[in-house]
């Protein structure tokens, strides 16, 4: 089985949507000849041709709204904004179009278009190229989002997304397409969408994440081992609609929860967590559900990222202070 | 220094003048065609007519009036074929139910129903877009796809002269353009959004001039002619079943309602306008006086042709009154395919409330 | 005294603004010869001319971008939104640039124009004119966002909107424009932003509320102390940054708390008062913070909107579910 | 049927032709001019070349040259006054510079530090913007500022040929349009936007042209010939002053790096194409066979010219390096006038974990 990393087992899945179902067209800002900025693409114009692999003019709304005019018409379109930050240009047709066709008509017509974005920090890159928005589509219903923490799930993932009934915004963390690999069958293999994952078991205290913050969460959750606190680490990866069974099993068993995530701390998805917590295992709570964020604040220039993003040691600390109580 | 400035003629195309007279060309078949449109426009007239009157009389919610934009749609919409897309504004119920949709269901949307958005399966209508200019991206993105699916169907956004200053317009003919795609972008350029006339919406003479940009082709025809526009639309549509791209077509043409029920359009324009385009450029007056001067209509044919146009408005007023409630659950199962966990909860915990 | 709708103090705060400080501009689709959609600039455009009241082009980004560059240069836009719903059309705009200013510039720049935007439900409007999406606003950080219940507070927190140095994000519930009127100050006077209002004083649960939902709470307030439960009523008035004194020391005293907004609930600003609740009082609470919220589905057509809306009697019943624990 | 459809000549104008010879219509003083031109766009084309070079060495992050657009951001700015507005791209520090903005300063952006956005007190020059066409709205919004202070200083927005896209270029074009601002709209046509070559960005042949969409000037000039720039510039300059609206430019021109440092151009344009641009269109050397046809440069003055701004460039390079670091809790003053409580939490609580 080859070691891929998330950026490798995301190229696959598009070449296997590609050559498996003659509905599904990719595209996109830079994403032909290019192969994308990220080579998520790469050489998959080439394989696959112009017509399906195509480079868009630069104009976010319109690749989602003909994506949801193409979807409506019966195609698969996996469209590309270049960075998440980005998708506020085509807030109107992610949130007033995409995520409504099917309500709208009362099933009569369905948008099932995939929108892909990388998102979050943690690689230097200029503004807007970092943020995480993941809240803003998750306040949204009709959309299903969609974040990978590994290669593995990416590829599954993806490919779920491809072939589901509902639009599915898919994001994809740019700080873990190149920060490790693992072993990613070549098949064509689902990863179902809907279902958190618990990465790591534990008693004491539910880490919740989702995307670029599970493994700092994963660590965290090492160095309170070495505390002697037992952590569970919750990766979300379907972010709407919740998994809330996973989310009330876990908080049940450890009475204790911490949500980590990139976007800015306030309105955040990190409050619906603590809510839902509040509402699915109030019982059990030993502790309130502490969340390790984003400053609110914009996202800032790279000089400061570092101390912006939610680190390890504020992770840790946070599971301390949860412990304390 | 060559400066680009716009230097054409600004005179709408027209087949028929104000007073019926021929001073174009005239399609093959027109009085067919006039014998099956005219009388389609008298429903519609009087359909028009009675959803005002409904919502005055509060058995309707917000409605938007199409009256003196028959002709724009229906000579238009007479060239889609079945299989076309087409993605309507909340002003096009003239041409979608000419194309088809039952005139009952054309009020549901007034009436707030949910099922006002479940087109008819067998065509290819998007329900009304209430965004302005959204539905232009949709079109595009069909036509993209009929290119794909190697049809010669096309695709077809209706939209008023408002939408032309949205992002989505912009961006939808560039793309089209682009990818020369079998779209036609139909332009009702009915003079004002809501209260804002078309000189303060833009600052060019034409709305068709504005496919100068997009490198395609603009035409700009009198909207109140219904043969003017329907030689206008066979253009364009010949043009993207032939692959050579998207064409604009703007159709001059007027509101003569309020924008909606809740507008009162006293504040915005004189009466003396408004009774200007009632009385010289009304699209029904115009086929009549041809239709009767080519010894095809009388006062008699008018008299019994209202009064079936009566009698299907009532009908259709009857059927749209009996069509079923739909309740809330009901409606919360089309969010996505299946219902998630967690919107089950609520309803069932509004169910409870409501024992 | 007058005696004045909710409509008629805006119009008024808006004439007070535009008689007071050149550089104050109002504009926006339909506001000028028309007086707007639903009368907010009435008769201005008569008073203060054509360059001071503008009908703009029917564009949303256009109207938000303008404004950040008429404010960057010294003036002092109100720009208005016709229908929150269409904000979305102008996200970028609004999150990206309008909201970032002065972070970007580290102080160098400031647009502090006021966003105007009618919104929620309850009137029988078409799709998309009655979507709340004040917690996309509140999770961008710069925006100040604000939501008057009656008619002396709009008239007040709009003159402060107006004279803020930062961009206001102003909301206006469209059920209670006309819906009753009281007694409004013809000077000119503010209403402090960042302060939320108790409405009702109480002992045994905390009612948080704004803007359309205010009413709401007060009426089932008062439906739940004929049952002998003494509920505080908490009119947060302004949304972002939040004035968590007055939430803690509310919480504090209850040990009870209750949202309701008609918002989609999932990711909605109800779960962030939750969260907040949580992280100021979480020893104080003796029951779980309930949310009273908007279904998680897209507004619904009219014919649906009350059994989709926050009622009181929902209000009430999660009231006594409260006070059962 | 009357159709609109492009018919203008698509040469750019020239003032100087590939041979440094005059064709066109050279400005007033043009002799000053290049001598103050030529040698800052000497030292702009080193300042280019030492930042790509100081990303390779990790010493700054992503950073997007600039070489070979030279004259047309010189030959635009040198119209400017310093009360006008400017709103730029992250690829218009040559222009910028030029302006007034301290090299050392145009070198912080790639630094990642927050005082980058701060640009100097005396102008009116915003950050340059990242997201793609969003500073157009700000230029037009300026502009409206401008009119309403009853000032003759105008707004410039510039932007590049992938920008045309985007709705913001085209809402922004009808806001300026429909109010008569005092704006101009200048585009630098360098070929691409990233990997995509303008004519897969638009289908039509100049994006000059578009101007005639909003009922306004378009101007097409040669974008490496810095005197075509600066006539075309003050053309559209003295048009805003007087009141008459806004002017969309368009400068032909190329880049002649890469999109970014982290971009490959090799993967998406021929070696042969970037060469014809780099041989006998630079700009710089057009510049220069002018000057020394004129008498007034030779090699001597090269060699000092050089050596001076390899000076500046080294100085430039120390003053950013030495410039002082600031906190994220200084940086998050700017969010609000005050800092809200919620915030001042959060910073104190990472104070303490730092601590
Ligand atoms: C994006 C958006 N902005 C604002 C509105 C509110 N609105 C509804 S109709 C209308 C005017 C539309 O004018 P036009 O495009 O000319 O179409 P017409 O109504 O004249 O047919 C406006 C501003 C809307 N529905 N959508
Ligand atoms: C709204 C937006 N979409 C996408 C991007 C990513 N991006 C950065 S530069 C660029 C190409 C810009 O091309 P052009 O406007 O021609 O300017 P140039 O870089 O050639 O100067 C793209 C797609 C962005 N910054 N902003
Ligand atoms: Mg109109
Ligand atoms: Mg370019």
């Amino acid at each position: 089985m080859p070691r891929w990393t998330m950026i490798e087992a995301i190229r696959d899945a598009l070449a296997i949507a590609l050559r498996g179902d003659p509905r599904v067209l990719v595209f996109g800002e830079d994403v032909g000849k290019n192969g994308g900025v990220f080579r998520a693409t790469d050489g998959l114009q080439a394989e696959f041709g112009e017509s399906r692999v195509v480079d868009t003019p630069l104009a976010e709304k319109a690749i989602v709204g003909t994506a949801v005019g193409l979807a409506m018409a019966g195609m698969k379109p996996v469209a590309e904004i270049q960075f998440l930050g980005f998708a506020y240009e085509a807030m109107d047709q992610i949130a007033a179009q995409l995520a409504r066709i099917r309500f709208r008509t009362q099933g009569r017509f369905t948008a099932p278009a995939v929108i892909r974005a990388p998102y979050g920090g943690g690689v230097r890159t200029p503004e807007l190229h970092s943020d995480s928005l993941e809240a803003l589509f998750a306040h949204t219903p009709g959309l299903v989002v969609v974040t990978p923490s590994r290669p593995y799930d990416a590829k599954g993932l993806l490919l779920s997304a491809i072939r589901s009934p509902d639009p599915v915004v898919f994001l994809e963390p740019i700080r873990l397409y190149r920060a490790f690999r693992e072993e990613v069958p070549e098949d064509d293999y689902e990863v179902p969408l809907g279902r958190a994952a618990i990465r790591r078991e534990g008693a004491d205290v539910t880490l919740v994440a989702w995307g670029p913050t599970v493994p700092v969460a994963e660590s965290a959750a090492a160095q309170a081992a070495a505390k002697g606190i037992s952590c569970e680490v919750l990766d979300l990866r379907t972010l709407a609609p919740l998994d809330r069974s996973a989310l009330q099993a876990s908080v049940e068993k450890t009475g204790r929860a911490v949500v980590v995530h990139e976007a800015v701390q306030y309105a955040g998805l990190g409050a619906e967590i603590a809510a839902s917590i509040m509402d699915l295992a109030f019982y059990h709570l030993q502790a309130p559900v502490l969340r390790v964020a984003g400053l609110d604040t914009p996202y800032p220039p790279a000089s400061l990222e570092d101390a912006w993003l939610p680190s390890v040691t504020r992770v840790v600390r946070a599971i301390e202070r949860a412990m304390e109580i | 220094m060559q400066v680009y400035r716009f230097t054409g003629d600004t005179t709408p195309d027209q087949v028929l003048n104000e007073a019926g007279e021929v001073v174009g060309e005239l399609p093959d078949q027109a009085a067919d065609l006039a014998l099956r449109w005219y009388p389609f426009m008298i429903f519609c007239r009087k359909f028009d007519e009675r959803a005002q009157l409904l919502q005055r009389q509060g058995r309707i919610g917000t409605y938007a009036p199409f009256r003196g934009q028959e002709a724009a749609q229906i000579g238009s919409f007479a060239v889609l074929r079945r299989t076309d897309w087409v993605f309507p504004t909340y002003r096009e119920l003239a041409g979608l139910m000419y194309h088809g949709l039952e005139p009952a269901h054309a009020l549901l949307k007034s009436r707030g129903h949910p099922d006002a958005g479940r087109m008819p399966e067998g065509f290819r209508m998007a329900p009304p877009q209430i965004a302005i200019a959204a539905q232009i991206l949709h079109a595009v993105g069909a036509g993209w796809a009929c290119k794909l699916q190697q049809t010669d169907d096309m695709a077809v956004a209706y939209f008023g002269d408002g939408a032309t200053s949205e992002g989505d317009f912009h961006e939808g003919m560039n793309f089209a353009a682009v990818m020369r795609l079998p779209v036609v972008l139909f332009c009702q350029n009915n003079q004002y959004a809501i209260s804002v006339p078309v000189h303060r919406q833009t600052a060019s003479p034409t709305i068709a001039q504005k496919a100068i940009a997009y490198g395609v082709e603009g035409v700009r025809v009198d909207g109140n002619d219904v043969f003017a526009v329907y030689q206008a639309m066979r253009y364009a549509a010949d043009r993207a079943r032939r692959g050579d791209g998207p064409t604009l077509i703007e159709a001059v043409t007027y509101r003569l309602g309020p924008h909606t029920t809740a507008d009162d359009p006293s504040r915005y324009r004189e009466a003396a306008d408004v009774e200007r385009w009632a009385a010289a450029k009304d699209p029904l007056v115009r086929l009549r006086l041809w239709l009767t001067r080519q010894g095809l209509w009388d006062d008699e044919r008018q008299a019994a042709c209202e009064a079936e146009a009566e009698a299907r408005v009532c009908q259709a007023v009857a059927e749209m009154e009996a069509y079923p409630h739909k309740s809330l659950e009901d409606a919360a199962r089309h969010v996505y395919a299946e219902v998630p966990e967690g919107l089950a909860l609520q309803l069932a915990e509004r169910g409870k409330e409501a024992r």
